[in-house]
């Protein structure tokens, strides 16, 4: 799959289909890929990776790139498909300009995963089938590759490429997964629990925006946080409060629209569990509101945008089991 | 930074009997901004405005707060009142301090305390305030009724004779709607006919009324005096400006089949047809659904019988775009289906039929004549009875829950015109109530039983069983405490109205509201009753509730004077607290657009000058301050807080929660 | 030098917490390494460095600066500074060590940042020598000796014994307090050091050649075509920054809770695009801009301004936090690339 | 504070023009009573209020805060509190995900003419949140009165 990648983005460029591709582009090491723009032949033979560090989500630089002139690729694997589509649906990307490449994906790789396994001064990391070879400066290791998977992948909603002009290897489905697990858990704790549960994850908050700025959804022309004539503007959390703001708000705003492509999760520096609170969402309107997985097609209002006349009042929320 | 005067009222004793009124215009004469702090006995009253306006002037105020009673009450008053003295109206902030205050505080402290509290969230949000100006929208003189029945026609009339040019747009090929089906009308026994075919022609010769008939709302935009909508006119395979309604064609055509829907589909017509010889306009259709020649290409028997050569079999529907200033919704009502209803036999026997049905083999124009016979078999029928509230008042989900009004009153005249046309009947009515309101009506029933011996059982009927020629009716006679066996040759059933299927689809394409059970929503159920919600739609007739005629031609006529009234204006002020987005910031991503009710935000490319020089193109939500009303929802959809509200913006309200937990 | 056995480590802590605060590196709920406030169960970290620099301990986040009261026409000033408390940060790493002389070179020259400077005179910092550095280290590009760190003490641990030996007067006051430690010969740290130094040759970057950048190509530099590309697909996040133990950036800020107003400072990041917004606007309209700005700095101006010196210390912390893993390290290699 | 003093909450509540703020209106002029602690905040629809509108409350001191609306399907403007009922659900869903008390928030429906329940309901809503004791999770020291 990695080689059909490559040379799918080579003859895509060579037979004129596209005028550029967005893809991953190779970096000192074997794992720290960045989301590039390849123009010509020579700078994808020489660059682009498809690997199973290819985690980034290229989605969100069709917002800019479809506006550029001519025809730009772009690869999506099935969890960036929904937010690419996600994005179309909010008229954020010229459909026409884009090539999509569909891919089918078996999980992504986390560094930090293979790191927090004990692996340090890592060299190179082999597949092989379902274990890894880990070779570091202080000798080898194998691990597990189910255990090194990124958590979105560990708990994969969709193998389905939901929006594609090209699909390389085999279409799959949208699968049950225990992706709400955690949250169920957090939800049969006290508020007490969860309180200081969540006191403890965000106060390692540095506000580095990394989870915003990487969000597909948070594609704002200007955030609220960044906007002096918000009224809420604040570089820094200065007191707890901004802190559970920031992320209240943030997740609210991503409400109905977030696909839970966790990158906001993968990207942070400080590890806070971020995904759990956009999946907390998720996980009410499926339940309250029925099933609904954004990006998933164009057409499907959001449920924060629609409504029936006998939708629940919002003292199910105090009303309903766990512990008050 | 805003120069502001705060005006305390006492109101009487009202607010000062339990707020020191003295004591809030002192403290809050040390508010930043405020520049000027009284307090009067009545703010309201002549010398209490020109208090404010002296004020006005004399400390060149930018802003004012008024603490009295609700802005409910006076708001309006004081923003005039500024206006008089040159400071926009928008400039004012009323703190509510009586009905919030004084009145439910008993404890002359904290009512003080709380009274600073609510100045203070006033004077930060008028900080915050600018001035607003309203919009003027011109009008388009001409209005458009949708439904051409009795309500339609009157409320079409009415305007024309105002001088205003008005357009009927009916879905079936005449004008006339229900009325023109039913035999005579209670409690005056005049034939329906009679009194509505001269309307009916009234409206066809008006030369301020257009009748699209066989015609349908397509689409609708635009708002209140601007409406801009797309009318299909059906192809009826006829040139309607060729046909002389001579009615050969209808003689004619081979295919004889067609069960005729005008009739209820009791006897046949043709596949070429014109509803009733008073049909309006006068003019044949084909029905596509039966015509040979349309389905195969054979036969074409009607355009050789047409001396005009007004068939045309290639006719398409037409699609007219045209402008209205205000929309009449006159759409009208139908009986329900009766298939939740198998205890009545109403499928199993064609001797148990609909009252409306029912008016038709009463009618001298109808199927039999005008002599009422049984469809099964063309005989009398000796006993015949009437079933009330099939489907009205049901709380067993299979009907409506509501009172149909006007079953009561047409089965007293059916009944009385049974026995005063075939005396040899026995006639029964079994009723749960019987409701009489309206004038003479009570009378009216009175003589049905009492002049006119007709049976009337407290009770319902339980079951319909077609037996040996004889309808078996089961049922309860609840005053006698007894179960009674009647063998009818009839069974009448008053079939519940409900509104007519096309309602909800215009209802969306209007944006107008409707209750569940798909009735018209009213602005105001008392006080705007034939208005809709939605600036510029009124309702005329049953498709805001179950009415009779009378009630029906009332409120057409009051739907027209609110129509003229509106049509009389060249220009039409507009709400001036609307949302307005901010462009720049705007991501074009229509979460905006779904929420809102009035379909007042549409999108547009619009060109932007980019870093170094560059130029973007963005897709930006554009707010029709004409039609927007201010509710806010957009401004939460927004995530980018884009979006904002006049008079309500997210910093006002800020203002004034910070003030508020200060 | 002293010593003391690795297994009386907490012994140590102990004794330096009677004293003074003391800061110790140590695993997070988040299985990440911090400095943590020691108490007794606040063990060291196995890990090699800390999320976040030592930085944090000397100029934080966000800080108050003042407070002040508007009445009428007047206004009250409120002096709110938290009082410093004298504290040791042990298990700096040499690198982060090497980032306080930035950090001095920019908040101690005048006008002096008072409050940078109460906390760095009644901070303590005491190294420890790397052992196991990371394929992402490459503060031997800058010169630092990651076996050998300055700082007010010096530690090297081994599998049996932490050796500390104190550089300053500071460091020499702290070590006299410490009953817990024992003498020791200078060479015992020799073979930990040889160790770690011929881990460090093998490492990919250490040899990072950071020629090319001198003041005088500032302009060629500045204009190199190469930034477009690299800034690219940058998300303008401020991870590389707050991560970074020589980002020094901040932003002033009013916060008016309706009785008075909190004047506070909080780290700012250059790659922000609301950084040093003036009343026209920002002079770095794009990201590619503000992304340059960023690495000009560390490679160029600051090198122009300070001898030479660069405003990176090679840490790696950047190599693994950016999100999508841009970083100095390709940017350096790219500018001298595309110059060539 | 001392232990004995009565803890006086802070509340606001948010009423839209056309129902609630007329209901408020209501039990004024029938004189019924409720505690000063509530102060009234006017806004157009129930559909106005912006989740941040009610964390701000709670930053700067308020202990509850609640949003009072027409009755569904009787909105002035036909939709408003439908979407305002979806959007309170899932904001109060979240703040209990995060710990906050259950209770401090809180959306009744209160037509104009229901001037009774509305001074019943801040009664009700009151004690709740004297009960509940002072908002200490969702506060911003830089806001304390102490």
């Amino acid at each position: 799959m990695q080689q059909r990648v490559k040379e799918k983005a080579l003859e895509l460029l060579r037979n004129g289909t596209v005028d550029r591709v967005i893809g991953w582009k190779t970096g000192e090491f074997f794992y720290d890929l960045t989301p590039a723009v390849f123009e010509t032949a020579e700078e994808i033979e020489k660059d682009f990776v498809f690997s199973g560090f290819s985690g980034a989500n290229l989605s969100k630089y069709a917002i800019a790139q479809s506006r550029a002139a001519g025809k730009t690729a772009i690869f999506l694997k099935p969890c960036d498909s929904y937010s690419f589509q996600q994005l179309l649906k909010e008229h954020r990307i010229l459909r026409e300009n884009i090539y999509i490449v569909g891919i089918a994906c078996e999980g992504m790789l986390d560094m930090e995963k293979i790191r927090a396994a004990g692996c340090e001064g890592v060299v190179s990391v082999k597949e092989n089938g379902e274990e890894l070879i880990v070779e570091t400066l202080y000798g080898d290791r194998t691990l597990s590759r189910k255990d090194c998977l990124l958590e979105r992948c560990a708990v994969c909603k969709s193998k389905k490429v939901v929006i594609f002009d090209e699909m390389l290897g085999e279409q799959g489905d949208e699968q049950e997964t225990a992706r709400f697990d955690r949250v169920a858990e957090l939800e049969a704790m006290t508020p007490e629990e969860r309180f200081a549960f969540w006191r403890g994850e965000l106060s390692r908050c540095i506000r580095c925006n990394a989870c915003r700025n990487v969000c597909p959804a948070c594609s704002c022309e200007k955030c609220v946080f960044d906007n002096d004539k918000s009224g809420v503007r604040n570089k820094a959390a200065a007191d707890p409060f901004e802190e559970n703001l920031f992320h209240i708000i943030r997740a609210f705003h991503v409400a109905g629209r977030c696909t839970d492509c966790g990158e906001c999760s993968r990207v942070c520096p400080q590890n806070i569990p971020l995904h759990l609170l956009n999946r907390k969402f998720i996980k009410d309107i499926n339940e309250l509101y029925g099933t609904y997985q954004a990006g998933a097609d164009m057409e499907t209002k959001s449920p924060l945008t629609d409504f029936t006349t006998d939708d629940c009042e919002p003292s199910i929320v105090h009303e309903r089991g766990g512990v008050k | 930074m805003q120069r502001i005067g705060v005006f305390v009222c006492w109101c009487g004793s009202n607010i000062a009997a339990t707020v020191d009124v003295e004591k809030v215009s002192q403290v809050l004469a040390q508010e930043p901004g405020v520049v000027f702090s009284t307090n009067y006995q009545y703010m309201c009253s002549q010398a209490g405005q020109e208090m404010i306006q002296e004020s006005i002037h004399k400390y060149n105020l930018t802003g004012v707060v008024i603490c009295s009673c609700s802005p409910r009450m006076h708001e309006a008053t004081f923003r005039k009142t500024c206006e008089k003295a040159g400071l926009n109206g928008h400039m004012v902030e009323i703190a509510n301090i009586r009905e919030q205050c004084s009145w439910i505080h008993k404890d002359k402290d904290v009512g003080t305390e709380k009274a600073v509290v609510l100045g203070r969230a006033a004077i930060a949000k008028v900080h915050l305030n600018a001035p607003l100006t309203a919009g003027q929208s011109p009008v388009k003189k001409r209005a458009l009724v949708i439904g051409g029945g009795i309500a339609g026609i009157q409320t079409a009339l009415d305007i024309a004779d105002a001088g205003f040019d008005v357009d009927i747009v009916e879905k079936q090929p005449t004008i006339g709607g229900k009325m023109t089906q039913i035999d005579k009308t209670f409690p005056t026994l005049d034939c329906a006919a009679c009194i509505l075919t001269p309307k009916m022609v009234d409206a066809a010769q008006n030369e301020k009324i257009h009748i699209y008939s066989y015609a349908e709302v397509e689409s609708v935009k635009g708002f209140v005096g601007n409406f801009n909508v797309t009318i299909k006119k059906k192809a009826r395979y006829v040139d309607e400006t060729k046909c002389t309604g001579c009615g050969l064609c209808t003689e004619k055509c081979p295919q004889k089949k067609v069960p005729n829907a005008f009739n209820l589909g009791l006897d046949n017509r043709r596949a070429i047809y014109i509803p009733f010889a008073q049909a309006v306009p006068k003019v044949a259709t084909i029905d596509a659904d039966y015509c040979t020649m349309l389905k195969s290409g054979k036969c074409g028997v009607c355009s050789k019988v047409c001396t005009a050569g007004a068939i045309d079999y290639k006719q398409k529907d037409e699609l007219i775009e045209q402008e209205y200033g205000a929309i009449v919704v006159a759409t009208g009502f139908n009986p329900i289906k009766l298939d939740k209803y198998d205890e009545f036999a109403y499928s199993q026997s064609p001797d148990v039929v609909t009252s409306l049905e029912f008016e038709r083999l009463m009618n001298a124009a109808g199927p039999t004549g005008g002599t009422l016979l049984r469809p099964s078999d063309g005989t009398h029928p000796h006993t015949i009875v009437f079933v009330q509230c099939v489907g009205s008042r049901c709380d067993d989900g299979r009907g409506k829950s509501y009172c149909s009004k006007i079953c009561c009153m047409y089965t007293a005249k059916h009944a009385m015109l049974c026995r005063e046309k075939y005396p040899d009947t026995d006639v029964y009515v079994f009723y749960i109530d019987v409701r009489t309101p309206g004038k003479n009506f009570d009378e009216f029933y009175r003589r049905a039983v009492e002049e006119y011996g007709v049976h009337y059982v407290k009770g319902m009927v339980g079951k319909v069983v077609p037996q040996d020629g004889k309808l078996k009716v089961q049922a309860s006679d609840l005053l006698g405490d007894r179960q009674l066996h009647i063998d009818a040759d009839m069974v009448v059933l008053a079939a519940a109205i409900e509104p007519d299927e096309t309602a909800r689809p215009l209802a969306t394409k209007l944006t107008a509201s409707m209750d569940t059970n798909d009735f018209f929503t009213e602005a105001h159920p008392k006080l705007r009753p034939v208005e809709s919600p939605t600036a510029g739609i009124f309702l005329s007739g049953a498709c805001q509730g179950p009415k009779d005629i009378p009630e029906t031609v009332a409120q057409a006529s009051a739907a027209a004077a609110k129509v003229i009234g509106l049509l009389c204006k060249d220009s039409l002020t507009c709400n001036p607290c609307t949302a307005q987005p901010d462009e720049l910031m705007c991501n074009g991503c229509s979460s905006c657009e779904k929420v809102c009710p009035y379909g007042a935000i549409t999108y547009a490319d619009k060109e932007f000058r980019g870093p170094n020089r560059t130029t973007l193109i963005r897709r930006m939500a554009q707010v029709n301050p004409a039609v927007c009303q201010g509710c806010g929802a957009c401004t939460v959809a927004c995530p980018s807080g884009a979006m904002d509200l006049k008079g309500f913006s997210n910093k006002q309200i800020m203002a004034e929660v910070d003030a508020i937990c200060r | 030098m002293k010593k003391i056995a690795r297994s009386e480590l907490n012994a140590l802590f102990a004794a330096i917490a009677e004293q003074k605060q003391l800061f110790i590196p140590a695993d997070n709920t988040a299985g990440q390494a911090e400095f943590i406030l020691w108490k007794d169960g606040v063990a060291l970290t196995e890990k090699l460095n800390t999320t976040r620099s030592a930085k944090d301990l000397f100029f934080p986040q966000v800080e108050n600066l003042v407070n002040f009261k508007v009445s009428d026409k007047k206004m009250e000033i409120i002096e709110n500074r938290d009082p410093a408390a004298p504290f040791v940060v042990f298990g700096v790493r040499a690198c982060d060590c090497r980032s306080f002389d930035i950090l001095d070179s920019v908040f101690l020259s005048e006008p002096v940042d008072t409050f940078y400077k109460a906390r760095r005179e009644n901070g303590i910092i005491v190294t420890l020598g790397c052992t196991k550095p990371a394929e992402t280290c490459f503060c031997g590009a800058f010169g630092i000796d990651a076996a050998n760190p300055a700082g007010d003490v010096t530690c090297w641990l081994d599998g049996e014994t932490l050796y500390w030996k104190s550089n300053t007067d500071k460091g020499k006051a702290l070590t006299a307090a410490l009953s817990v430690l024992t003498d020791c010969d200078e060479n015992a740290v020799v073979a930990i050091q040889e160790n770690t130094r011929k881990i460090l040759e093998k490492l990919p970057l250490n040899n990072l050649d950071l020629s090319g950048f001198e003041s005088d190509k500032l302009m060629e530099l500045f204009n190199n075509p190469a930034w477009t590309e690299l800034s690219e697909s940058c998300l303008g996040c401020g991870t590389c920054t707050f991560v970074c133990p020589t980002c020094q950036c901040y932003d002033v800020q009013d916060f008016d809770n309706g009785r008075e107003v909190r004047r506070f400072r909080c780290w700012d990041s250059c790659m922000y695009s609301d950084f040093t917004m003036m009343a026209h606007g920002t002079n770095r309209p794009t990201q590619k801009e503000r992304f340059r700005q960023r690495f000009m700095h560390k490679l160029v101006y600051y090198p122009s301004n300070n001898n030479g010196v660069f405003g990176c210390v090679g840490c790696g912390r950047c190599l693994q936090k950016c999100p999508i893993h841009m970083n100095i390290v390709k940017v350096a290699k790219k500018l001298k690339e595309v110059a060539k | 504070m001392s232990v004995n003093e009565q803890f006086q909450p802070t509340i606001v509540a948010f009423c839209c023009n056309w129902c609630s703020y007329a209901g408020a209106d209501l039990s004024g002029t029938n004189r019924l009573q409720y505690p000063a602690n509530v102060k009234i905040i006017r806004i157009p629809c129930s559909c106005r209020l912006n989740p941040m509108f009610i964390l701000r409350a709670f930053q700067r001191g308020a202990d509850g805060v609640i949003l009072c609306g027409c009755h569904p399907g009787d909105c002035h403007y036909t939709t408003g509190n439908y979407y305002a009922r979806r959007r309170m659900t899932l904001l109060f869903s979240m703040l209990d995900f995060m710990g906050i008390e259950r209770g401090r928030t809180r959306v009744e429906w209160v037509s104009a003419a229901e001037g009774a329940k509305f001074a019943a309901t801040m009664n009700e809503f009151v004690e709740t949140i004297t009960k509940l004791g002072p908002n200490r999770r969702l506060e911003d020291l830089r806001c304390s009165k102490e």
